[in-house]
């Protein structure tokens, strides 16, 4: 037992900063695949994170909310996505408008920002300070790359790792809501994963690319 | 009595007019060393022009005939207004001084539209001409009247008279003087004398009055020609009666009736010779001159009426 | 109703309009209900009470006065995948199922959960014609409004959490009911509450409209099939527009009204400011709708900020005759499409002439549109306006008439520009199909109704409704 | 009784336009609706005239039916505006039972019928409307109906462009309107005219003023002051003849209400300046509406900036009223009000007789260009005359309708100087002077219309070959004109109950008697010049008929004749200032300067308001929206940016307030 506890503490400590690596490393990767790569290892990250709290608070949900975080964010999605980059058999860099190190410099100053961010909520919330630092990190730089990255399927990737930042606050705050909200969450997340895949696909068929800085059709 | 009084002095206005006309053209000949007509030729000129067949232009309607009668008409009624004798008139208390204005309009508009109905170019020239004229003129007309009668609190011409007459003449403001003024300006345009416009010119070009009708004859125009006599009478008997109607008669009785006529009529013969001596002396305005001539009217009366609120 | 749905893919229009037809009766039955019984609730998670039913009539009521357009709109679609009638209908009920569960649902997490539904069930809706522009604009759609949505679920877990560290049991922190009674105790953590109603206004604000985060909305109202713009913009953001009332009340319960109307009445203002100078310079007919849409939206928030029952009264009136005019308008739009082939506005001339039914529509429409009498839009605006007037919010009040006559001359110039004239490109001279034509003049039926005579039981649901919110 | 008419007179209004799109195919059907429509106007003209005369009050309150508050009640004013718009649209609907037979068919013809009554129920409902809610209703609907009856005549070009102009302006006005009355709201419960009158009394000054300022703009864009009237002459000319009547004739004067009823009714005597904003607004709108009238020679536009003239003249009698009302003169103010109603009501009838008049000589001769018309008085003898009166009544010659009200105006402005302010005293009287320039522009104006339209030689084949209009038409010229004179020659009928009606507003003012030595005096004025006139023409030989004088050469042609702009050529230059006409000479060759193939000559006028205060509000409008446009760039990646902008711009707040 004495091992476990350990190991759950370890998770709790170590989280935080894994997750800063990875958005640290998505800031400076080129290609698409790496980036499914890193968001995968965000997510175990994450699994890994709520199977420590079930386990230091003894509550069944929160397995059974780890599991589906494993099976989604961890299996099922990376790896339609890599289906996907495989159909599309397009180009496969990242295309961002920024440099790679001028990427990463950003995302450090979003990590340092958040951190800016939360210290007044962190004493009324009684959190750990950097969890929740993380979690907005994670929204960050989640937007960031919805805005820097060109290519569709970033844009993807940039919306999920949003989403995770939102569910690691919701997890490190409030310990997980309701289980049904939560599988209907994860429900939703599927759907929307599975209908940008769709759009991603008629997109290269319409425009045979991928860059939605090029869709300026509609303006004005 | 009072009012056969009225209707005669209203008579006298309309049946003199001729006269004066003579009168003035006799002593202009004079000045000019002209030997000059008879004084009573205007009348002759009219029952010659009366035994005539009137002449209509094949394009002209109905309304070029009534033209005529309707301007001598409101001429005479306007005559009504004035007191010449005694300081009352046939219209009374009533006889509001608006409304002689606008009935010298009325009669103008209407030889405006006859002059308009002959088709020719002169008619439609001298309409334009003497519209410019006679529009610049209405306002200066109504200010230096108002002023006068804002000082007398009174807006019927009758009133206002009597009110003068109550006053002794060096006790006349400034009001009078810039007033008086203007009037005098504004009657020589109304008139249509020299420096505003020639009377007796025969060149189309030069002419307002003369060039409207032009087209008339017999009649008609003789009917033109006495309304014109008639209202420069008139106006010059509203002059007098505004500004100097001291002499008229107090009580009915013939010595004084007598007397006030003796004193207009010297009145009437100094502003003929005064209009002689100008027309044989200035000459005739360009016609875009008018317009300052009038200016000059208008501001004059503008000072009229400022001064009545100023000096009280 | 799920069931329903998905058995009228399989079917013909018919069926579709039969289904339409049960929805309305079933929104009807839930209506009486409602009114006679109070709140309704079924199981933990689905609850009815006057402002749902408002809605839901609402929603009913446009549903199948669209469904009876798209009969007559489909009869010439391109085929392709995933757009066929059977396709169309089936997303169609998916879409309005959605919906109807956005209002149903007795849970702010539901709730987030049903309204990001809807993005998903019409974002294949919005691309329906797989053209370059349909696919680009849902793409925008899709993209947009779902890390829109993400922002608003940030907000319910933060004021999740305001209600937990309120002591709420946690169990139920989300239900509606309890919140609203908790709502007191949620004043514990002010920040907090004032964040999630940020995140929440910002979320949802992105599907109703609000400018800034307006921007998919005129691709998706220009780029769909014209019952679908008239489902987005007639119900779609009053969805969204809900689910802002719900938490605006709580949240005015929690720390007094003041944040939360403060927030409403900036992005009221700035909606309607910028939407009325882009409809200025709009040259397609579809995208000059969808920017009165935000304005309409924008006024809305404009009522509900100014609060007072007047304000909020006409604000609900508000919605609901707009979603009748806008319905109008985006039919008569399709026809447009459908006789010229193109909605850019300076092709289109002679309408007068070519087609005079479909002005006469868009003729009523643009006048209730831009708040004229005797129509529905003049009796909510008015409302509206007299609130901000009583409330002496007098920029308000000043900025809304200048701005209800900037539309106006936009309005008017563009249609004019339409319907007189000759025609460059000739008009296909298509014949009006009956349901379009019964779903139009359905529709100008209502807005005269509304704005010479308002049915005594609608008014008293409206207040019910008003009640509820306060 | 008089309830069950009055409610039966308004649903005329709703169930004859109904009659008239559902059996207005067959031409029976159409004549008896019209027959039902004069009626029904008759039995308006009626009860208002118990309602002005007897002071007989009758109401409906619908606000049962209506959303909100609707509420329509006659009162003296409204009494008198109700009669001025009944009696008006009778003649006027009288006019159009032959005019639009001849001159529209088929659906146009119906729709045309269906909007008449319409508009007319519209103006009903603004000036009986005793609710903020019923006035507002009214007014909107007002706007639109007109504009619905301007587009009968289509939609090309240049229409378009005034009816833009004439649509934007009217809800501009409009909102103006809207806030003059919700301002009340400040202090009052309600918006029923009851309460608004009750809550002005204890109202602070500021809002007041607000209040003034709001209705003088929006009810002075409906009159069309100056420099508020940019639609007027666009909008008025392009409408069907009996409408622009309707229009000019009518629509304008629901403004008059309007304004009377905030400035008088709600308000009471305000500032001094309130009047002065008056004067200076009537004489600007006096002085260059006739200017701008005197160099057109569209007739109908001319007629429209007449109505700017006459506006500005009724508001000369409105300014002078507050004036007297500021230094408690309640007596003149009452004077001063009943000449800008008396004007009110004489302008309506004039100047719709002149619009018919103009109807019936684009209907003989198939245009309204004076320069293209001459002799039509031998041709269309009543026509003629008919429009004579109006032009005399307009011009405000004595004997007509038009003279009271200036000569009631001129009054009251004498009686300024009994003011013991010296400002007052100073400027009152020096209108009068502005008055007669008025008066003096509009002689000229009109001798010239008249003079060039229908007397001496026709201009065009046309005009040549011109008949006289049918009956109804010539009828109801003759109607209208018969008011003119019975109000020039007996004008002391309307003169009492218009004292009556005023002495409310005017804080009980008395008529003064001073109102009454004109209706003295005038009917023998009257018997005097058409009993010596009569006379002569009686006993006078006939004359002969000769050729024009030519100077002895032969061939005079009519175009030798005077045209309209070379009579108007003199007042143009000496009041050049005012045109700024940009004119061009093309010769061409170019500077062939000898022995030119053609001289084109081009004189564009656009008034100075246009110029440097129209123009550069629109333009500032479309850049603004240009440079919004470029927010919206097309590229989602910018779309996202602005939400988390937003967001990040929120939360910044929340944490710093």
């Amino acid at each position: 037992m004495g091992l476990m506890e350990l190991a759950a503490t370890k998770a709790l400590a170590s989280a935080a900063v894994l997750l800063f690596i990875t958005v640290l490393m998505m800031a400076s990767a080129k290609r698409i695949s790496t980036c499914i790569v890193l968001f995968g290892a965000q997510s175990a990250v994450l699994t890994s994170q709520i199977l420590a709290l079930a386990f230091v608070h003894k509550s069944a949900e929160m397995y059974i909310v780890a599991a589906m975080v494993f099976v989604i964010k961890v299996l099922a999605i990376p790896l339609a996505l890599f289906r996907i980059v495989e159909r599309l058999n397009a180009p496969r860099e990242v295309a961002s408008s920024t440099t790679s190190s001028q990427s990463v410099f950003t995302a450090a100053g979003l990590i340092l920002l958040s951190f800016y961010a939360v210290r007044p909520y962190v004493q009324t919330l009684g959190v750990e300070e950097d969890m929740l630092a993380a979690a907005v990190a994670l929204i960050l730089t989640g937007a960031f790359l919805m805005v820097s990255r060109k290519k569709a399927l970033m844009q993807v990737i940039g919306l999920l790792v949003l989403e995770n930042g939102i569910f690691l606050a919701a997890l490190t705050t409030t310990f997980g809501m309701p289980l049904v909200i939560e599988i209907g969450i994860f429900f939703d997340l599927l759907m929307g994963v599975f209908l940008m895949g769709l759009f991603v696909f008629r997109i290269r068929d319409t425009f045979d690319h991928l860059d939605v800085s090029k869709l300026r059709k509609l303006r004005g | 009595m009072t009012p056969a009084l009225n209707i005669l002095q209203a008579a006298l206005l309309v049946l003199m007019a001729p006269l004066l006309r003579g009168v003035i053209a006799r002593l202009k000949a004079r000045i000019q060393n002209r030997q000059g007509a008879s004084i009573f030729r205007p009348y002759s000129d009219l029952w010659k022009l009366f035994r005539k067949q009137d002449l209509v232009p094949d394009t002209a309607s109905a309304l070029f005939r009534i033209a005529p009668v309707i301007l001598f008409a409101t001429t005479v009624v306007a005559a009504a207004f004035v007191p010449v004798l005694h300081g009352g008139a046939l219209a009374g208390t009533t006889g509001d001084f608006i409304l002689l204005v606008y009935l010298l309009a009325l009669g103008r508009f209407f030889v405006l539209l006859g002059a308009m109905d002959g088709g020719s170019a002169f008619g439609g020239m001298g309409a334009s001409r003497e519209a410019l004229v006679s529009t610049l003129a209405e306002a200066p007309l109504l200010l230096g009247l108002a002023a006068v009668a804002i000082l007398s609190r009174s807006s019927s011409v009758q009133g206002i008279v009597q009110w003068t007459l109550n006053q002794d003449f060096f006790q006349l403001s400034a009001v009078h003087a810039l007033a008086f003024t203007a009037l005098t300006l504004v009657a020589i345009a109304e008139t249509g004398r020299i420096p505003v416009d020639n009377p007796t010119t025969h060149l189309e070009l030069t002419m307002i009055h003369e060039a409207m009708v032009l087209e008339y004859s017999g009649p008609s125009l003789a009917w033109i020609e006495w309304a014109s006599a008639v209202k420069l009478n008139v106006i010059l008997a509203l002059l007098i009666a505004l500004f100097v109607p001291w002499g008229m008669a107090a009580e009915f009785t013939p010595a004084a009736l007598a007397t006030a006529l003796a004193v207009y009529v010297l009145k009437a013969l100094l502003l003929a010779g005064a209009i002689a001596i100008v027309e044989s002396s200035v000459a005739k305005l360009r016609m875009y001159m008018v317009p300052d001539f009038l200016g000059v009217a208008s501001a004059l009366a503008i000072l009229a009426v400022v001064f009545t609120a100023l000096m009280r | 109703m799920l069931v329903l749905a998905c058995r009228s893919a399989r079917a013909a229009a018919s069926v579709a309009l039969s289904t339409g037809t049960l929805e309305l009766a079933a929104i009807a039955n839930v209506a009486w209900k409602v009114h006679t019984a109070g709140a309704l609730q079924t199981g933990r998670y689905l609850r009815a009470d006057a402002l749902t039913s408002f809605f839901l009539a609402n929603i009913g009521l446009i549903s199948v006065i669209v469904l009876a357009y798209s009969v007559g709109y489909l009869r010439h679609i391109p085929e392709g995948r995933f757009s066929s009638p059977r396709w169309f209908y089936a997303l169609f009920f998916l879409f309005l199922f959605t919906m109807v569960a956005v209002y149903l649902s007795a849970n702010l997490g539901m709730l987030w959960i049903f309204v990001e539904a809807t993005t998903l069930a019409s974002a294949l809706l919005v691309g329906f014609y797989n053209t370059e522009g349909a696919v680009e604009a849902g793409w925008k759609y899709l993209i947009v409004c779902t890390v829109g949505i993400a922002f608003a679920l940030f907000g319910t877990i933060a004021l999740y959490l305001a209600a937990v560290k309120g002591g709420v049991n946690p169990e139920s922190a989300l239900d509606w009911t309890v919140l609203m009674a908790a709502a007191p105790k949620l004043g514990v953590v002010p920040d907090l509450v004032k964040l999630a109603f940020v995140f929440v206004v910002v979320g949802y604000g992105t599907k109703i409209g609000f400018v800034p985060m307006h921007s998919w909305l005129p691709d998706a109202h220009a780029e769909a099939p014209s019952p679908i713009s008239a489902m987005l913009s007639a119900v779609l953001l009053n969805c969204a527009l809900y689910a802002v009332l719900r938490f605006d009340a709580i949240v005015s319960r929690a720390i007094g009204s003041g944040f939360s109307h403060t927030l409403l009445l900036v992005f009221g203002g700035m909606s309607i400011t910028v939407a009325a100078f882009l409809m200025v310079v709009q040259r397609d007919l579809k995208r000059l709708f969808a920017y009165s849409s935000i304005e309409h939206m924008g006024i809305v928030a404009l009522g509900i900020g100014m609060g007072g029952m007047l304000g909020t009264y006409g604000a609900l009136l508000h919605t609901f005759n707009h979603s009748i005019a806008k319905a109008l308008l985006f039919f008569g739009a399709g026809n447009v499409r459908e006789n010229f082939g193109t909605l850019s506005m300076e092709k289109i001339r002679g309408m007068a002439k070519s087609m005079p039914w479909t002005t006469g529509a868009l003729v009523v429409g643009g006048l209730s549109i831009v708040g004229l009498p005797p129509f529905g839009l003049f009796v909510s605006e008015f409302m509206i306006l007299t609130q901000a007037f009583i409330g002496s919010h007098y920029f308000v009040a000043v900025l809304l008439l200048a701005v209800l006559s900037v539309v106006f001359g936009a309005m008017l110039q563009h249609f004019q520009g339409m319907f007189g004239g000759d025609a460059e490109v000739r008009p296909a001279k298509l014949k009006l199909a009956t349901s379009d034509f019964a779903a139009m003049s359905v529709c100008a039926v209502c807005l005269v109704v509304l704005g010479i005579h308002i049915p005594q039981a609608f008014t008293a649901m409206l207040h019910a409704a008003v009640v509820v919110l306060r | 009784m008089i309830h069950t008419a009055f409610i039966s007179f308004l649903a005329s209004l709703l169930f004859i336009p109904a009659m008239f799109l559902l059996f207005g195919r067959s031409k029976t059907a159409r004549i008896a609706t019209c027959g039902l429509l004069l009626i029904f106007m008759a039995l308006g003209a009626v009860l208002a005239g118990a309602g002005f005369w007897g002071g007989a009050g009758v109401g409906v309150d619908l606000s049962g039916v209506a959303p909100l508050p609707f509420v329509l009640a006659v009162d003296r004013l409204s009494a008198f505006f109700l009669l001025l718009i009944c009696s008006v649209s009778v003649p006027v609907v009288l006019f159009s039972t032959s005019y639009v037979e001849r001159h529209y068919e088929g659906m146009r013809r119906q729709v045309l019928w269906a909007l008449l009554p319409l508009f007319i129920g519209s103006m009903v409902v603004v000036v009986t409307a005793s609710t903020a809610f019923a006035f507002l209703f009214g007014w909107e609907l007002m706007t639109l109906f007109s504009a619905g009856l301007i587009l009968i005549d289509g939609d090309e070009g240049e229409r378009r462009h005034s009816v833009f102009i004439y649509l934007l302006m009217m809800h501009a006005g409009a909102a103006a309107v809207v806030a003059a009355f919700f301002l009340f709201l400040g202090s009052a419960p309600g918006l029923d005219f009851a309460t608004m009158r009750t809550a002005a009394a204890t109202m602070p000054a500021g809002l007041r003023t607000a209040i003034f300022l709001l209705s003088f703009v929006g009810f002075g864009t409906k009159a069309g002051i100056i420099p508020l009237h940019l639609w007027l002459p666009r909008a008025h000319p392009i409408a069907p003849s009996p409408v622009s009547a309707l229009m000019s004739g009518v629509m304008l004067k629901t403004a008059i209400y309007g304004v009377v009823r905030f400035t008088f009714d709600f308000l009471g005597a305000g500032p001094s300046w309130w009047g002065y904003l008056f004067l200076a607004a009537g004489a600007l709108s006096g002085v260059l509406g006739v200017l701008y009238a005197i160099n057109e020679h569209d007739l109908k536009r001319l007629l429209a900036y007449h109505s700017v003239e006459n506006i500005g003249i009724i508001y000369l009698g409105l300014g002078a009223s507050l004036v007297f009302l500021t230094h408690g003169a309640a007596g003149w103010a009452a004077l001063a009000l009943v000449a800008g109603l008396l004007h009110t009501i004489n302008h309506a009838i004039f100047k719709s007789a002149l619009f018919l008049g103009a109807g019936a000589i684009s209907d003989a001769t198939h245009t309204i260009d004076i320069e293209e018309l001459g002799g039509l008085l031998k041709r269309m003898p009543v026509t003629g005359t008919a429009f004579l009166v109006a032009c005399c009544s307009i011009v405000g010659l004595p004997l007509f309708n038009g003279f009271i009200s200036e000569w009631l105006t001129f009054r009251s402005f004498l009686a300024g100087s009994t003011l013991g302010n010296v400002q007052a005293a100073i400027v009152l009287p020096l209108m009068a002077g502005v008055l007669a320039l008025i008066g003096g522009l509009a002689a000229a104006c009109f001798a010239k219309v008249y003079g060039v339209a229908f007397l001496g030689r026709p201009r065009s084949s046309e005009a040549e070959h011109a008949h006289e209009v049918p009956l109804p038409m010539t009828a109801a010229m003759v109607l209208l004109t018969m008011a003119c004179v019975a109000i020039g020659i007996a004008p002391g009928f309307v003169l009492r109950p218009l004292g009556a009606a005023v002495q409310g507003l005017v804080g009980g003012g008395i008529l003064p008697d001073a109102a009454f030595s004109m209706a003295r005096v005038i009917p023998w004025v009257a018997i005097a010049v058409i009993g010596f006139v009569a006379l002569v023409v009686a006993l006078r030989r006939a004359a002969r008929s000769t050729v024009t004088w030519a100077c002895g050469l032969p061939g005079l042609n009519s175009r030798m004749q005077y045209t309209s702009t070379a009579f108007s050529k003199p007042l143009r230059r000496v009041f050049a200032r005012v045109y700024r006409a940009e004119r061009t000479i093309e010769v061409s060759p170019a500077g062939a300067s000898y022995f030119p193939a053609a001289i084109s000559y081009r004189s564009v006028r656009t008034t100075s308001f246009e110029r440097s205060l129209y123009r550069p509000a629109v333009d500032a409008i479309v850049s603004a929206s240009y440079s919004l446009r470029r927010l919206q760039t097309g590229n989602i990646q910018v779309y996202l940016l602005y939400i988390f902008v937003a967001l990040v711009a929120l939360l910044v707040f929340v944490r710093f307030a």
